[in-house]
């Protein structure tokens, strides 16, 4: 389980995160619902060790995360650059987290092999990443962070640079992967029907604090999420469009 | 079209101009006006030069060690250093200090110091020569490779971190083969300053430390045009060719500079 | 002797032992870097093959030569002085006048040592060209290398009847318009010097120490003189030669027709090297010229005065000056007195070929001007910058 | 803590140095220190804004300008025609000047242009040019044409490269055509668009070389007249002199120059954002 609490950060007098907690069981999915500069990048960087926090914890399975090296987290982030390292061939990407772990070469290729299946990129496996399409790159780099089967993922604005349709085919193939790994990950996002879509459990960051809503209903009827307000809006049209 | 045409091609000669001239005057002697050639051409200059019968090729030697040396260290200082700095807040106004000793005119900045060289017994000496060509290398190596880390950099670095790497395997497998280009452009640049460098050398090395520059500067003085063309032939040559091979990287640092 | 003794004790401080032997010993196989002016290709020659080789030979000593003028040996050792360094880069310069006087005024030299060398039995010291460099006594702080008279070289294709005078030379310059000039340099400033003897009134007038109204007076008219005549110079007057070389260079080219040259014989060995058309003659106009020798100091902060003792030693031997002296190898007069050598070495100076193109050293010996004091020369390089470049 | 010391480091290698270098300057300007020092005067400054000191700055500055302006124009107009004929021969000889050093450049501009050089020699046997004396001076000059000309040589193609690479990649040549649906013609897409584009995106770079050409030592050492001097002659000939008073205006004229240069480095370069930092 991950526990998470009281963590706050500010930039020299500027509080960007304020006393942030939450919880999440192991192959849950969270989404976080955040408009640019609420500081959920910022979240996810305490996370995953790119920053340090003032204070509080992070916990999973209580041990504690805060003070541990990035390398050594086993949690990964994955940013909306798919930032693949642009000197290896997409194979060598997919196995670069399996290759630093000294894992057997046998076991290696199998894993990699059975990645690059599950994602449909096995006939691009020798390309270099400056010959992959945007959805492509994302693809290698879901991969990548998923084959060394991490204890979180952390997923920032994860299909913010796609366009509209190979967002919903990688929604739907994370969904897909994610429950074939049994992952758990901490998804941020500034589009709702993302939220929706990806999320087991739910919360909103706004100004640096995080309201964690007890289930699904919860979230769709807090007014600040503008779902209500979205569906009214579709619905009156809707009727305009009847009579 | 064609005057256009005609405008390129004329540039394209002058440009050709320095190098054939100090070719010509490599191979010609006995120079009295208004004649271009004696009778012949001569070699004796080359002949002269290669075997050894002037200073021209101890000091091919003596500039070939100190440029690499020097392109060598400040390189990998300068590397270190902008990473570092690259990872400070105000990593632009740490950068800023970089662009002193690298834009004042090095004759000048040895004037500022001579004194301090004559101090710590470094003048006249290779060792002073080798330090005072990095005091202003290393800032310009600092700054060229502060255009190298940037955000994609760092975000790919830490992606690295998040996958599993230790601090010396993103180093290694990641950092290095990124900067590769960049690590050798940048020391081709610094073995370049070096090799042209004469103002700075001259002072702070007493001319006890003759590199190409020095003495082609000598035989000008001199008044002997021929051996001073031999000897900015050996200083040009060996970077043209370098630079032809290596066209298509210098190129792309073209890239870099602009980037 | 009386001066050697007393200086012994001081010596030994200064790290040279009492007797020659010991020298010698001290000074085999170490390096001695010595400071010169390297603008000429035929000196540079003599001293690369032929002293740099010998020494290396008779005493193990590494003679290592590097470029420097007289102004760039004084601000040198000025800043060594400044940064208090406790031994000099340099141990040995080749110096004249003007460098003497400012390197003692600042204590930079070395000695006495020249009576402590062997072969300072043999150098002509009742010449006053040479016990005296620009009126100031040697003492003992420089050792005479070589004696030199200013020579003014011309194309006698183009030039019939050189100029005599300074009068002479005014109507010449008029009619012939940019084919005169001065280089700004050491070489010139010894021209101007032998003008501005004649301005002042003749020899008598400029003697001993120097003095302030004589130089005021003199170098009024002097330029005067020169402003007057300056626009038709060489390229019009707006620029001067900086150095011997490209002086030389001009002359060669056609550009001008008259270079000079510090050296007397020089003209012999350029046109032998195909420098110069054999057109080229030298002579001294009869208003004179400067005739001074040249010497070798030692840095008084040397490591290794022994071994700059030995080189001294060994470059005025006779050996090293009777080739020095060959017009093909570089022409510079000996300042030994020939009289006093062993009689091998008599006889073989007296046969060194006589000069072709340049006077006789005997012809133009009546015509020499001592050198007046260094201030004369410190003055004339400032001021001719500020009186008739800039102007 | 690692990065203290790197910093501390950077710093000692960065501007301990020029600060030394500063101070020592100042004090020797001011009469405070030095072989003749007689105490504090203004003496040695005094002479640098009225004498030869204050000619030799505006030389400096004239001659940087009309080199840094001609650069300018060259290698507009070069990345332009390039920018037209990417396969053009050009493209490969614009690498050769960046292989030659100030020095051998002034060389060889020297022996092609002088009375007695190469382009003289040539007329002269086509019977052009009858007499050295009718070939025009263009070294050792008073305009200083022979520096600006190795200045140029040495300068323009780099610039014409990365000009032309700039256009590359704003895609400026594109640009072109939608200035021609517009009406405008080629002229007038040059001038109003080409020009001003290309100089702003160089703004940086523009401003880092005329501080270079300041500072330009070799060129006028080999192609520059006695008077005027530039900054860099003026300061090594003042310190090499017999008159041992020139020294401290040297070191005056050193500290002047330096400080303008921190300051133009801190106006110019720094306020302006480092593209690559941002």
């Amino acid at each position: 389980m991950i526990k998470v609490s009281n963590i706050s950060k500010s930039y020299g007098k500027e509080p960007v995160l304020k006393n942030i907690g939450f919880e999440l069981l192991e192959q849950h999915t969270m989404s976080i619902l955040g408009k640019s500069g609420c500081g959920k990048t910022t979240l996810l960087k305490i996370l995953a060790g790119l920053e340090n926090s003032d204070s509080g914890s992070f916990t999973i399975d209580g041990s504690d995360m805060l003070h541990m090296p990035p390398q050594r987290r086993e949690v990964v982030y994955l940013s909306q650059e798919p930032l693949l390292f642009p000197h290896m061939t997409v194979e060598q990407n997919i196995g670069y987290g399996l290759r630093i772990r000294k894992i057997s070469q046998n076991e290696l290729v199998e894993k990699v092999e059975v990645m690059l299946n599950e994602l449909g990129i096995s006939e691009h496996r020798n390309k270099m990443p400056d010959q992959l399409s945007g959805g492509q790159k994302q693809r290698v780099a879901f991969g990548r962070a998923l084959v060394i089967n991490p204890k979180v993922i952390l997923l920032d604005e994860p299909f913010g640079s796609l366009d509209a349709h190979t967002r919903e085919d990688m929604q739907t193939l994370f969904l897909k992967i994610a429950e074939l790994h049994h992952i758990t990950a901490l998804l941020v996002t500034h589009d709702v029907k993302e939220a929706l879509i990806m999320g087991r459990k739910f919360a909103r960051l706004d100004a640096g604090a995080l309201t964690v809503y007890p289930d699904k209903k919860a979230f769709i009827a807090a007014p600040e999420n503008g779902i209500k307000k979205e569906v009214g809006f579709w619905n009156e049209l809707m009727k305009e469009h009847e009579q | 079209m064609g005057i256009k045409g005609k405008f390129i091609n004329t540039t394209s000669i002058i440009l050709l101009l320095p190098i054939f001239g100090i070719m010509y005057l490599s191979f010609v002697s006995q120079w009295n006006y208004p004649r271009l050639f004696r009778d012949v051409w001569t070699g004796v200059n080359w002949v002269s030069t290669l075997s050894g019968q002037n200073n021209i090729m101890k000091s091919l030697g003596l500039s070939l060690f100190i440029s690499s040396f020097v392109a060598l260290t400040t390189t990998s200082t300068g590397f270190v250093l902008s990473r570092q700095l690259s990872q400070l807040k105000k990593a632009n106004v740490w950068l800023s200090l970089s662009y002193f000793p690298y834009l004042i005119a090095p004759v000048v900045l040895g004037v500022m110091l001579q004194f301090y060289f004559i101090k710590f017994g470094l003048n006249g000496s290779v060792v002073g020569v080798l330090l005072a060509q990095m005091l202003f290398i290393t800032p310009y190596s600092t700054i060229f490779f502060s255009a190298f880390w940037n955000k994609t950099i760092h975000d790919t670095v830490f992606q690295a971190h998040s996958l599993g790497a230790s601090g010396r395997q993103v180093y290694w497998q990641i950092v290095l083969p990124l900067a590769k280009p960049w690590i050798f452009i940048g020391m081709f640049q610094c073995f370049l300053i070096s090799w042209f460098e004469y103002g700075i050398t001259q002072l702070i090395g007493v001319g006890k430390v003759a590199t190409l520059t020095i003495t082609t500067m000598q035989w000008v003085k001199e008044a002997n045009p021929h051996l001073a063309a031999v000897s900015a032939c050996l200083m040009v040559v060996p970077t043209l060719i370098l630079l032809l091979i290596n066209q298509r990287i210098f190129l792309k640092q073209k890239d870099l500079e602009t980037a | 002797m009386a001066i050697g003794c007393g200086s012994n004790k001081t010596s030994e401080k200064q790290g040279v032992p009492n007797n020659w032997p010991e020298i010698e010993q001290k000074a085999s196989n170490q390096t001695v870097t010595m400071m010169m002016w390297q603008g000429d290709p035929l000196i540079n020659t003599y001293m690369k093959n032929f002293v740099v080789p010998t020494v290396k030979d008779k005493y193990g000593i590494d003679l290592e030569i590097v470029p420097g003028q007289g102004n760039q040996i004084v601000s040198t050792l000025i800043s060594e002085q400044e940064a208090g360094a406790k031994t000099s880069q340099l141990d040995m310069m080749w110096i004249n006048g003007e460098t003497f006087y400012q390197l003692r005024k600042i204590k930079a030299l070395h000695g006495p040592f020249v009576d402590r060398i062997p072969n300072n039995k043999y150098i002509n010291w009742d010449s006053p060209f040479i016990r005296f460099d620009f009126q100031q006594e040697v003492d003992g702080y420089e050792c005479p290398w070589g004696n030199v008279q200013l020579a003014i070289i011309y194309n006698s294709e183009y030039v019939e009847n050189p100029p005599e005078t300074l009068q002479e030379l005014e109507n010449w310059v008029k009619s012939n318009p940019g084919k005169f000039t001065i280089g700004n340099d050491f070489t010139g400033m010894t021209l101007l010097k032998s003008w501005l003897t004649f301005f002042a009134g003749g020899p008598e007038k400029i003697k001993g120490e120097f003095n302030e109204e004589v130089y005021r007076q003199s170098s009024e008219k002097l330029w005067a003189y020169i402003n007057r005549i300056k626009p038709y110079f060489w390229n019009g007057g707006e620029t001067f030669p900086s150095s011997v070389a490209q002086m030389h260079q001009l002359f060669a080219n056609g550009e001008i027709w008259f270079t000079m040259s510090n050296n007397d014989s020089e003209v012999d060995n350029k046109i032998n090297q195909g420098l110069f058309s054999e057109n080229s003659r030298a002579y001294v106009p009869t208003y004179g010229a400067i005739q001074n020798s040249h010497y070798l100091g030692i840095a008084a902060k040397s490591d290794n005065k022994a071994a700059a003792m030995v080189v001294i030693n060994y470059m005025i031997s006779p050996e090293a000056q009777y080739q020095k002296m060959k017009p093909d190898v570089w022409g510079d007069h000996t300042i030994l007195d020939i009289d006093r050598l062993p009689q091998e070495w008599k006889v073989k100076f007296n046969e060194i070929p006589g000069r072709q193109y340049a006077p006789q050293r005997s012809e133009i010996q009546e015509n020499a001007l001592m050198e007046p004091a260094p201030e004369y020369m410190i003055r004339l390089f400032s001021d001719f910058r500020t009186e008739v470049m800039e102007k | 803590m690692s990065k203290k010391i790197t910093l501390v480091l950077y710093i000692v290698i960065t501007s301990a140095p020029i600060l030394a270098g500063l101070i020592y300057a100042l004090l020797y300007s001011f009469g405070l220190i030095g072989i003749l020092s007689k105490g504090f005067t203004l003496r040695y400054w005094k002479t640098l804004f009225s004498s030869d000191a204050a000619l030799c700055m505006g030389y400096t500055l004239l001659l940087t300008m009309a080199s840094i302006i001609l650069i300018l124009a060259i290698s507009l107009i070069l990345s332009y025609q390039l920018s037209k004929r990417p396969k053009s021969f050009l493209h490969k000889v614009l690498f050769i000047p960046l292989t030659m050093p100030p020095l051998i450049m002034a060389f060889a501009v020297f022996y092609w242009m002088s009375p007695g050089g190469i382009i003289s020699r040539f007329l002269n046997q086509l019977g052009i040019l009858e007499e050295i004396e009718s070939f025009p001076r263009l070294v050792n000059d008073f305009w200083g044409v022979g520096i600006i000309i190795t200045h140029v040589l040495l300068i323009a193609p780099l610039f014409t490269l990365l000009f032309t690479n700039q256009v590359k990649k704003e895609k400026l040549m594109d640009m072109a055509d939608i200035s021609y649906t517009l009406g405008g013609d080629a002229t007038q897409f040059f001038r109003k668009i080409f020009i001003p584009v290309v100089l702003k995106r160089s703004k940086h770079l523009i401003v880092l070389y005329t501080i270079f050409l300041m500072g330009t030592y070799e060129a006028p050492l080999l192609l520059g007249r006695s008077t005027p001097r530039v900054l860099t002659i003026f300061i090594t000939e003042k310190l090499s002199r017999y008159n041992l008073d020139d020294i401290p205006v040297a070191y005056a004229l050193t500290s002047f120059y330096s400080v303008a240069i921190m300051i133009t480095v801190q106006i110019f370069l720094t306020r302006s954002k480092n593209r690559s930092w941002a």
